[in-house]
């Protein structure tokens, strides 16, 4: 049988960049076919080129055999392909029906929309996904988690032969990731063949059949992913193997409290939550999808206005209105949504990684020193491996990951006492991610107090030195790290709803 | 997926019921301004005067609603006001200098809107210029061309005995003698509810907010944006066309001079509205009492024979907290 | 052999004054083998655009240069070029506070709305409110025309009170809707003056569409409208000027001064009052336009 | 982490070379239009005519600059026009009816300017005001200020003896005699010179760039957002006290109706030069560019003795294929 699709010698360049060099892809119907390789190795280039967004300058590409040109998005989609891009690409304004089915409306005569059948078929598909969630939402009130699954969703509703998944797990936390796949089996025994990117390596194990490596724009080589141990397509990604080991907790029994929030409140977002860091000390958190973290990490920077609460720094009481005030302090703020409120997209790299600590590189009347600005942005971009053409390329044309790699750059550079990480290795490959981990751990070692965010257990597991678990709203409790608490212990506090509920606060 | 019930926030009853309170209370600026006039000036509250407030509202917000369309999407149009006259010529063309019946006039006008419109259309979509290029071109070409079609003096349109009967009639007066209001305040509303209804209603008013929200995210769903945008365009352009004819046959005469100054009133009345320039978002509804705000501060402020210097600076004052105020009850709402 | 050039830089362009003007001065080019060209700015607070046109006209190298100044002062540095350049400037319209043009073409403004003031106190009777639209708060016109006519009924006719004075650009909706309003604020109104061709269009639109009979309405210059509104009873009379005059007599004159003939230093075109009575006076009829 | 070496797309050199390529380019439609004129008529290109061009870019161009650094912040500001016009007039108060010597008169101009963008600025900033309606309602409270605080009749500078040399005079002319540049084009270039440094090369310059490109992300990054953006509007209203100098000393007077229409003027330039109305891009020198060409189409249109109304036709159709050009070369640069 003819593969479904075959693409040949696909070949892209972008001004200062050759995306892709003479890339090989084959994919079969009922088939998970996985596609791996560092940030920036080409996967997005290639799933645009398949899904018609970008042309591509050589190859053929063939579907169900026969050579087809794409040249547009409609194209793929009559070619019974879709595609769920890694960056979110929703119409804020519009409700979440309205964005799965713009384009295809239910529509009664002389060009009237149907809306109630639009939002009656919205339904049938968030049923099937056994997700809740009301069709006439606007996309815009809704956390990233959540504009993913309309994301999915839209993807879904096409009923496409072939669908292509950048990342779509990227910004979801274990128990969606579970939903997915349910999906992810069931179109697969109906013949659907699935082009499957992701950063995170157990997820291979669970869901594909077959994994295609890339490195650098060229095809590696394609290996079955129940018989290849998880080590070799490490290296064969990033060409060495990498070694995990987990977080040593250091003794932090004598060190000083850095920093303490008591009693934060608005609404029924933030519930009544009290905690402390020390310096040095790593301070996980976990939750599920709309717990509340990114609220309350967003609250103590002054992003968004408090109702009640009190925060201390190194024991002094701190009045912070603004994300001005915040920084002043010596609290640092990673954003979870790096598009929105992590980046400039339009400005180049250099400029997003010194944004936050410009005052550094101004003399008394003003002016800015380029030299040290290039320095420093050079520094970063070879600690963190930012794979960019110079530093002077704009964010936008960056890859998801190496976007990502510039906001954790800028918060580094900004050095802060106090470093508030939300979602910091979202979307970045698993040898960055590596080093991203022991950056994080040599930032507590210098003292500094750091709150991580994170919707990965392992991840929190392996670097938090303790671990708080929020639910709707409310603390439920601090944990030990460092390998003393099983992901069952965070999943019960996790979930453990009002009702259950009894008053928790910081272990005295 | 989020197994954990939404029920809290998912309440779409509540905010239904949030959203009337709120379209209540976006008339708050204007009521507020209705009422310091009426206890300022005896002369304001007269059915008289509120039909004159009503018919001077009339060319600005038919303008306005049809600009309306074009910043959802994120544009801008500077051309309608110099639009609205170039219809108004070509209409005096063929009613005057050509002697065609009535209703053929008409079809001129609102056609040639939706053509010129068209074309606007095509130079942002196709041609990718800015619409504030695109039209500021047009804005100069169609106002060279009014005075060159018309000779540089006004057509009048004497021979056209129904003519005037479009803006300065009263249908509603013939049958209920007790409220006289002209034609144009019922074109006006006519315009303003089939163009409401297009925008919540129709494929086109979708794609109109779809694409002001985000136009790449519409095109990478296969929608061809392009025609669509100029479909918009080109409706917004006949909207002006009705303008135009509102405006004609007011004056018994299409002004070839006139025109220009009414895209910044019209825009004006839009953004007071509460509609957004980056689009996206926005009412028919808000255009409307935009408009109607502003005719209501300069005719309130006339009425007390304010002197005309203070008229200016009292008006530009009172835009900003009539906005201000909108915005705050906004935040207030969530 | 290269035909003389002469630019006419004017105080406005679309206006049908001015095109009453621009219609004067191509008579005059045509009789008399001259090239013309007529310019002016948008509206008449564009003082430095008519600077800039006043440039370009001389980077052209004329024979000679018309020139109705929007502010005189503002004009000089560019009057003594084309002095040094031994270009003749014929002012018109209002004159150039300098010595520098040759000739001025003009109407008097302030006696001749002052004229439309004595006829406003005759048909009211000499006692009541009137309001005045004019068509701008800044310019040389404006200016004359308001106070011609406010300082002649304040000297003249104590019994007359002048309620307001207001400014509607000359476009004939917005003074439409501004008479309007007036009329609204002063029930009792006796009579309106609207101090040129858009202000009086717009008085007459406004009062017909208010319903009201017995306000007595005075125009300024003419056009279709208001000479039809003349003669249905809805206007009493207005002041005209004699624009085609003024353009037939600037080019004349510009036309001697290049030749290096001596020219009457003071051109006046004179205004007259037309009512129903005399409109079709053919004397009348020649210094009216449609 | 991608330990291959990345020499091969990392040098810059070739893409700064493109830059300073394209820099060039986009004089290709100036340069057409210089061309194209030149060849139609002996008279253009001789040197008073083009002094006369360069007086006539000015004030425009001094505005278009001023209101550029407003545009890359991603807003917009209606209010240039009549700022400047009250600047001359507080000017002429303060010269002619205070008597005060020059120099304070330069000073209120300027100072009064930056404390209006100030103003501007803090409804925007802090009022949360739409940009739009913000600088409209100061528009409209400047326009009727000037007429009240002038009493509604020009302020003359007859007994301030230097002041007309701040624009006619020729600072150059007096060195080299062949080149009477006059002073107002100097200060144009000084002033597009001290703003294009502060755009590039200060802290205010990138936040201004940033605040255009993503206000939320620069928020987030600990910048207060509110006072810079304060300033990027106080510094814009300062340099249209200049252009307010300008003006006044070129027409030795301040005509306090004068302004209205500038503002759409700037800002056609503004985006003619490749500045984004959206915000995050833009260029000074572009934007006088965008001012250039407006001011030579003017002018040569003039020169080539085209009737009025035609030249208004003719400038909108080339304005418009101008700046497709102009999207055309870009898209090919990439
Ligand atoms: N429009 C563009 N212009 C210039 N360069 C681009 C453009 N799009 C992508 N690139 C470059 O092409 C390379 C491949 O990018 P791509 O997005 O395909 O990476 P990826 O494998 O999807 O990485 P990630 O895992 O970070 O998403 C990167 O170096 C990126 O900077
Ligand atoms: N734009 C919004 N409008 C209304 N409610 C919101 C909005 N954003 C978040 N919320 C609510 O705030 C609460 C906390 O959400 P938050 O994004 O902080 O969760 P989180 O724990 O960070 O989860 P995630 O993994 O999704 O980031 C949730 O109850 C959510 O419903
Ligand atoms: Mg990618
Ligand atoms: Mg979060």
């Amino acid at each position: 049988m003819a593969d479904l699709i075959e693409m040949r010698g696909i070949e892209k360049i972008f001004p200062g960049v050759h995306a892709l060099k003479n890339v090989d892809f084959e994919l079969r119907s009922g088939e998970v076919h996985a596609l791996m390789g560092e940030n920036g190795a080409g996967k997005s280039t290639l799933m645009k080129i398949l899904s018609g967004v970008y042309a591509k300058d050589g190859g053929t590409i063939r579907v169900g055999g026969n050579e087809v040109t794409i040249d547009g998005p409609r194209a793929a989609q009559a070619l019974g392909i879709s595609i769920i891009h890694q960056e979110l690409s929703l119409m804020n304004d519009l409700s979440v029906a309205q964005n799965i089915f713009i384009g295809r409306e239910p529509r009664l005569r002389f060009g009237r929309l149907d809306e109630a059948a639009l939002n009656r078929r919205a339904d049938e598909i968030f049923a099937a996904m056994n997700l809740h969630l009301d069709p006439r939402t606007k996309v815009e009130r809704l956390t990233i988690a959540k504009q993913q699954m309309v994301e999915i969703a839209k993807a879904l509703s096409f009923r496409s032969r072939v669908l292509i998944m950048d990342e779509p797990t990227a910004a979801l936390n274990d128990a969606e990731i579970e939903e997915l796949f349910v999906i992810i089996r069931r179109l697969k025994s109906e013949g659907v063949g699935i082009i499957y990117i992701s950063h995170k390596m157990d997820e291979l194990k669970r869901i594909a059949d077959r994994v295609t490596v890339m490195r650098d724009g060229e095809t590696v080589g394609t290996v079955p992913a129940a018989s290849t141990p998880i080590g070799q397509i490490i290296s064969m990604m990033v060409g060495r193997s990498l070694s995990d080991e987990a977080a040593v907790i250091p003794d932090l029994s004598a060190a000083p409290v850095a920093f303490e929030v008591k009693g934060l409140r608005r609404g029924r977002e933030i519930r009544d939550v009290s905690f402390s860091v020390k310096k040095g000390e790593i301070l996980g958190f976990a939750g599920l999808m709309g717990a509340g973290r990114t609220e309350v990490a967003r609250a103590i920077f002054g992003a968004d206005p408090i109702e009640a609460g009190e925060i201390f720094i190194n024991g002094n009481r701190c009045h912070i209105r603004a994300p001005a005030d915040a920084v002043a302090a010596g609290i640092g703020y990673l954003s979870e949504d790096r598009k929105h409120f992590g980046l400039a997209v339009g400005m180049d790299v250099r400029a997003n990684i010194v944004m936050a600590s410009l005052d550094r590189f101004t003399n008394r009347a003003g002016q800015l020193d380029e030299k040290g600005m290039r320095g420093e942005a050079a520094k970063y971009i070879s600690l963190l491996g930012i794979r960019t053409p110079s530093d002077r390329q704009e964010v936008r044309l960056l890859s998801g990951g190496n976007q990502q790699k510039v906001v954790v750059a800028k918060w580094l550079l900004r050095d802060c006492e106090i470093l508030i990480f939300d979602e910091p290795t979202r979307g970045i490959d698993v040898g960055a991610k590596a080093e991203i981990h022991k950056l994080l751990q040599s930032l507590a070692a210098q003292g500094r107090a750091v709150i991580v965010i994170s919707s990965e257990l392992p991840e929190v597991l392996r670097l938090s030195h303790r671990i708080a678990v929020m639910c709707e709203g409310r603390l439920t409790g601090i944990l030990p790290g460092g390998g003393k608490t099983t992901q069952e212990e965070i999943m019960h506090l996790a979930t453990l709803r009002e009702s259950a509920m009894e008053p928790v606060g910081e272990p005295a | 997926m989020s197994t954990t019930a939404e029920t809290s926030r998912a309440k779409s009853g509540f905010s239904l019921g949030a959203g009337a309170y709120q379209k209540l209370l976006a008339f708050a600026s204007l009521v507020l301004l209705l009422i310091g006039f009426s206890l300022a000036s005896p002369n304001f509250m007269q059915t008289a005067n509120i039909i004159a407030i009503l018919q001077a509202t009339a060319v600005n917000g038919v303008l306005a609603v049809g600009v309306t369309l074009v910043i959802i999407t994120g544009g801008i149009d500077l051309s309608v006001g110099t639009l609205m006259t170039f219809c108004a010529v070509i209409t005096g063309v063929v009613l005057t200098y050509w002697g065609l019946p009535l209703p053929l006039g008409i079809v001129a006008a609102i056609g040639t809107g939706a053509l010129c419109g068209l074309t606007s259309g095509f130079f942002v979509a196709k041609m990718k210029i800015p619409p504030f290029i695109a039209t500021l071109g047009m804005m100069l070409m169609l106002k060279g061309l009014s005075l060159v079609i018309s000779g540089t003096k006004p057509i009048y349109f004497n021979d056209t005995p129904g003519f005037t009967e479009i803006s300065r009639g009263s249908l509603i007066g013939a049958v209920l003698p007790s409220l006289p209001l002209p034609n144009g305040v019922l074109i006006l509303f006519l315009t303003a509810f089939a163009a409401s209804y297009i925008l919540e209603r129709t494929v086109l008013g979708r794609y109109t907010f779809a694409l002001g929200s985000n136009e790449e995210s519409v095109r990478l769903s296969g929608v061809n944006v392009d025609a669509w945008k100029m479909g918009i365009y080109a409706l917004s352009g006949g909207i002006c066309g009705i303008a135009g004819l509102l405006i004609a046959s007011r004056l018994n005469s299409a002004q070839p001079a006139l025109g220009q100054g009414y895209e910044l009133e019209a825009i004006a009345a839009v953004v007071i509205g509460g509609t957004s320039l980056s689009g996206g978002r926005g009412t028919i509804l808000g255009t409307l009492i935009g408009a109607l705000i502003m005719a209501v501060l300069t005719n309130g402020l006339r009425i007390l024979s304010v002197a005309q210097e203070w008229q200016t600076v009292v008006t530009g004052a009172i835009i900003i907290m009539a906005v201000y105020a909108d915005m705050m009850r906004r935040r207030k709402m969530g | 052999q290269d035909k003389m050039y002469i630019p006419l830089i004017s105080k406005g362009f679309q206006h049908q004054f001015w095109q009453a003007v621009k219609t004067g001065a191509d008579k005059a080019a045509a009789e008399l083998g001259v090239e013309v060209t007529f310019e002016g700015p948008d509206n008449e607070s564009m003082v430095d655009r008519q600077i800039d046109m006043l440039a370009a006209a001389l980077a052209k190298h004329p024979s000679a240069i018309g020139f109705a100044a929007l502010d005189s002062q503002a004009a000089i540095p560019l009057l003594k070029q084309a002095q040094e350049q031994k270009i003749p400037v014929i002012a018109f319209d209002s004159g150039v506070d300098s010595d520098i043009p040759l000739a001025t073409a003009a109407t008097d403004n302030v006696a001749a709305a002052a004229l439309a003031a004595d006829k406003m106190a005759e048909l009211i009777g000499g006692k009541g409110q009137v309001a005045v639209v004019v068509h701008d708060q800044t310019s040389r016109t404006g200016i004359d025309r308001r106070d011609g006519f406010v300082n002649r009924i304040k000297e003249k006719y104590p019994d007359i009170e002048i309620v307001t004075v207001q400014y509607g650009g000359g476009d004939q909706l917005q003074s439409t809707e501004l008479t309007k309003s007036i009329l609204q604020g002063n029930p009792d109104l006796a009579g309106i003056f609207g101090a040129n061709e858009g202000s009086a269009v717009g008085v007459i639109n406004g009062v017909r569409e208010m319903g009201k009979k017995d306000v007595v309405v005075i125009g300024y210059d003419s056009g279709a409208a208001q000479k039809q509104a003349i003669r249905d009873g809805l206007m009493a009379g207005a002041i005209t000027q004699n624009p085609v005059g003024i353009g037939y007599e600037t080019v004349k004159a510009a036309v001697a001064a290049a030749k290096g003939e001596k020219v009457e230093k003071n051109i006046d075109t004179g205004f007259f009052w037309y009512d129903k009575t005399n409109i079709d006076d053919p004397k009348i009829a020649a210094v009216l336009y449609d």
